[in-house]
């Protein structure tokens, strides 16, 4: 699926829900369920701080594609980051450096990625197509 | 007592629904709501006789000239200065301190020379210091605290040498909202012969302040955390330190006469008031003052304790609630966190319910590792907050726990 | 052209009758009336959405940090600057220029160095360079002026030697109304890699600037005299500057990490914003600035600029009247003296008739030294001044002659 | 007469004049009328400097009575000091001491008092009444 695909997907999941604590019940849910941050990766270099709260993020480059692993302390910014990893990792560089992050809006999820409320996951974002122009500019693709 | 259904009235932003209801504003050490009188004066001012002040010739000039004057009076009778000529417009309680870190340090800090600030200050109240520390080859010294927030005062005895020149700390705490008994460190340091400066930003709000009873040499505020408009603040100064200091900001209206090769500067206030000041921020804290008088600040404090009491009691009942700051000297803020719930994830939570607090480190990064954490949520009630919202916030805490669990 | 009845309607205070007429107000030049639009949004602020920027998890917090940084960017694209960081809010233009004066000396100023600045500079782009010169040791150069209130551009270059570490210049002089040839003082300064400030305080609101195309390295300048609320202003500064200089104030909001011994500086805007910002005064300067462009500012200029002949011919009418600053290249302020009549004298005359214009040294002494005289009456129109107060202004003056004669 | 039946005076002259231009007018007048300043003492230690005006004052202390002579650079200054003159010249310092000017309210000419104009005349009044105080003590009366 492209990535605009997967947003679509999540738009549509979070349709039924009808008031904002399903959204944030669902969130928690998905926070449970990110796995896959190894201990070893929790380390000062990975840190991401936000004022708020930290972001750990590890990522891999495997057969073209960006890999990405990502933590945090806060079990809200968690769960936004299983849906980002839903959404952009596994992709190659290009797809990441072409992608619009619109439904974290559409799902009225917004607050999260404010610029304002500096909980790391925009900076983890802002790191993530870096490391993609990175990738693309070093392997010309 | 007050008549608290009266007084919210004042207040059009407490009648605003967020979501579903009107908004818990428990955020009021970050700024505090205004009353409509606030926001009615700044209004007028700018409809009817908005004109620079002083040495204007012309009627609007007069009027603003002279309701700006007015409010370095109604300040100066409300902390009881000596001289309205003691009573500085700053932009707020940051400035105040850099003025005084900067003109201070300029006249009497040398090289190893040394500055006392307390373990609980807020950044504002560290950084200036470190700075001029820096420039001059100074050193920080720090008075201890204790673990219920209080701050070590048999330590602050022995950090004195003839090295220190100025003591630092503010009047409250701003991350916990304990009391400092500041007229004992004022009476220590001056029988040492070093002046004392009040960090007032979550004092004057509060807590009675008489500057002359105190006896402080600086007492530093902001108008936006007492009601009034944001962009200006207060520094009051004695005027021997205020004379002797040269001044921080240069530029219009604070020198008496300009030549290249010299510049003799203005009397007291307006050596420190350089540019055009903040003339309708000032009026508009005027107003705010006034307003608190009128109620009577003694009624509001009593309120608020009563506040304090029934909201530390209530909270002390959510299971796995850790209060940071359990000093009988406080007012009424409640820094805490809930057992295995981050700070962020409560807070968010509790803005969806229509509540407002703040979380994080609260500018006071040394307070938050002194106590080993990264933040706290903190819950700063003032006199327009009630019985009634205090109920329905920590009913909300315990669905944040439910849903966290 | 501009709707001229249209626009005054916008500005409440140009109906408000001082004794028998409406005022016809000619001190724009000390600080510019408020169009509605930027009142009703401060108050919309102050009734709805008034909480403490940045870092705040509730929705009030994020709503008013949203709109500042929203203010932010308006000034951003106003002034073409190449990116939204560049904007610094500041108290005003004289805070812009005393923040230059302390970071770039700190960082950039050593003993025997040189300031230069120009003859024709209000005191708040003097005397901070005197203070800080005077801290390190080093010395101020004059670009001289000629009669007419032109600088003399051909004795900058050679002001110049390889001690000059900065030029500071105003874009539109104060007390005479004169536009320097800002882009020429950049391109010599820059050609001898000297960086330049341009006091925008007069400029900003009278003539386009494009801090792109002009290259300058700051241009500071003030919210209330271009139709914004007081003690809010701004400081334009190239990144590479800003990210070099040490800040000037310091505390809440402008550190990354605090601990006693060291403290790390936040990113670029933050680390100029020590404490609490004016925010409501940045949203309601963003609201002025939106308005100004809803107008279109070429259309402004234009309209200022046929308000300028009209006074100039019309006021050369009157006998006895001297004007000062002849220039072509000018702004719409008259500044002058009437023979054999005191400056004081005239003002107060004029303002009984409902006419409010300053009198004195305008902040700018070495100006009126330049003219061996103690003062002017200073005229300073702008978009929203007629004709029709013009015509009323001059016959006044006749009847001011008349009066003293 | 004593200073408040000289203040009195003052207003019932200016009771008779109906607008500002009038008050103005007499104003000038009373400045033209204003002598006795001499050049000699027109000297930088008599010098009050206002941001807006210039005042000269210039004291002496003769029977027991304080009398005074001040001039100023501007006509409006100066028709306010032939009403000071008035009203203070000649006075014991005791009379100068305990003298509240409320006629310059009542004529409706506050502005020319008003401490943000800032034209010499507050502080001129300040200095006659620290010389009264100075007389006072000196001659213990
Ligand atoms: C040329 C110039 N520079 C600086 C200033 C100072 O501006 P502010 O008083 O708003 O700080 C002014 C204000 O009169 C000015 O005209
Ligand atoms: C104790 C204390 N000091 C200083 C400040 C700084 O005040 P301002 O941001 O208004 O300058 C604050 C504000 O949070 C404070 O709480």
């Amino acid at each position: 699926m492209t990535i605009d695909q997967i947003q679509e997907q999540i738009v549509e999941e979070f349709s039924v829900f009808t008031d904002w604590m399903e959204k944030y019940t669902y969130l928690i849910e998905l926070s449970k369920e990110l796995q896959g941050f190894k201990e070893e990766f929790r380390i000062n270099q990975n840190l991401i701080k936000g004022c708020q709260s930290q972001v750990w993020l590890q990522v891999e480059f495997k057969n073209g594609k960006i890999i990405f692993y990502a933590d945090s302390d806060t079990v809200l910014t968690k769960g936004m980051i299983a849906l980002l990893i839903r959404v952009l990792s596994n992709r190659t560089p290009e797809e990441i450096v072409n992608a619009k992050l619109w439904f974290v809006d559409k799902i009225g999820l917004t607050t999260h990625l404010s610029p304002t409320r500096s909980n790391g996951l925009i900076s983890m974002i802002k790191q993530i197509k870096l490391y993609a122009i990175a990738y693309k500019t070093k392997y010309n693709i | 007592m007050i008549d608290i259904q009266a007084i919210r009235k004042d207040f059009p932003l407490l009648q605003q629904k967020i979501y579903n209801r009107p908004v818990v504003y428990f955020d009021n050490a970050a700024t505090t709501q205004k009353p409509q009188i606030v926001i009615n004066t700044i209004n007028e001012y700018y409809q009817k006789y908005n004109s620079n002040i002083h040495r204007g010739v012309h009627f609007l000039s007069e009027k603003t000239t002279e309701a700006y004057e007015n409010a370095r009076q109604i300040i100066k009778n409300y902390i009881n200065a000596s001289f309205q000529h003691e009573v500085i417009f700053t932009s707020g309680t940051t400035e105040s301190i850099n003025l005084v870190a900067f003109s201070f340090g300029e006249k009497y800090i040398k090289q190893d020379d040394e500055v006392i600030i307390s373990q609980l200050e807020h950044h504002s109240n560290i950084v200036p210091w470190q700075m001029m520390c820096e420039r001059k080859g100074a050193k920080i010294k720090v008075i201890p605290a204790t673990y219920n927030g209080d701050l070590d005062i048999a330590a602050l005895e022995r950090l004195f040498s003839d090295k220190t020149k100025i003591v630092c700390v503010n009047h409250v705490s701003n991350s916990l909202g304990i009391i400092n008994p500041i007229e004992k460190i004022i009476q220590i340091s001056h029988s040492h012969n070093v002046p004392v400066l009040i960090d007032g930003a979550q004092g004057i709000q509060h807590q009675p302040v008489d500057v002359n009873k105190l006896d402080c040499d600086f007492y530093a505020f902001s108008g936006h955390k007492i009601y009034g408009p944001t962009g200006i603040g207060v520094l009051y100064g004695k005027e021997k330190w205020l004379n002797e200091m040269p001044p921080y900001k240069s530029g219009g209206n604070m020198i008496k006469t300009v030549t290249f090769e010299k510049t003799i500067y203005n009397d007291l206030p307006f050596k420190y008031e350089a540019g055009t000041s903040n003339f309708i921020g000032a009026i508009g804290l005027g107003a705010a003052i006034k307003y608190i008088e009128n109620i009577g600040k003694q009624n509001i404090f009593d309120y608020e304790e009563m506040l304090l009491h029934y909201v530390s009691e209530k909270i002390s009942k959510v299971p796995g609630i850790r209060i940071y700051g359990t000093s009988d000297n406080k007012i009424c803020v409640i820094s805490f966190l809930i057992e295995n719930i981050h700070h962020f994830d409560t807070g968010i939570m509790l803005d969806k319910m229509d509540i407002a607090v703040r979380t994080g480190n609260h500018c006071n990064q040394p307070t938050m590792k002194f106590y080993g954490i990264e933040g706290t949520v903190r819950a700063s009630l003032s006199f327009y907050n009630t019985i009634e919202e205090i109920d329905y916030f920590v009913e909300s805490l315990l669905q944040v726990k439910k849903i966290f669990a």
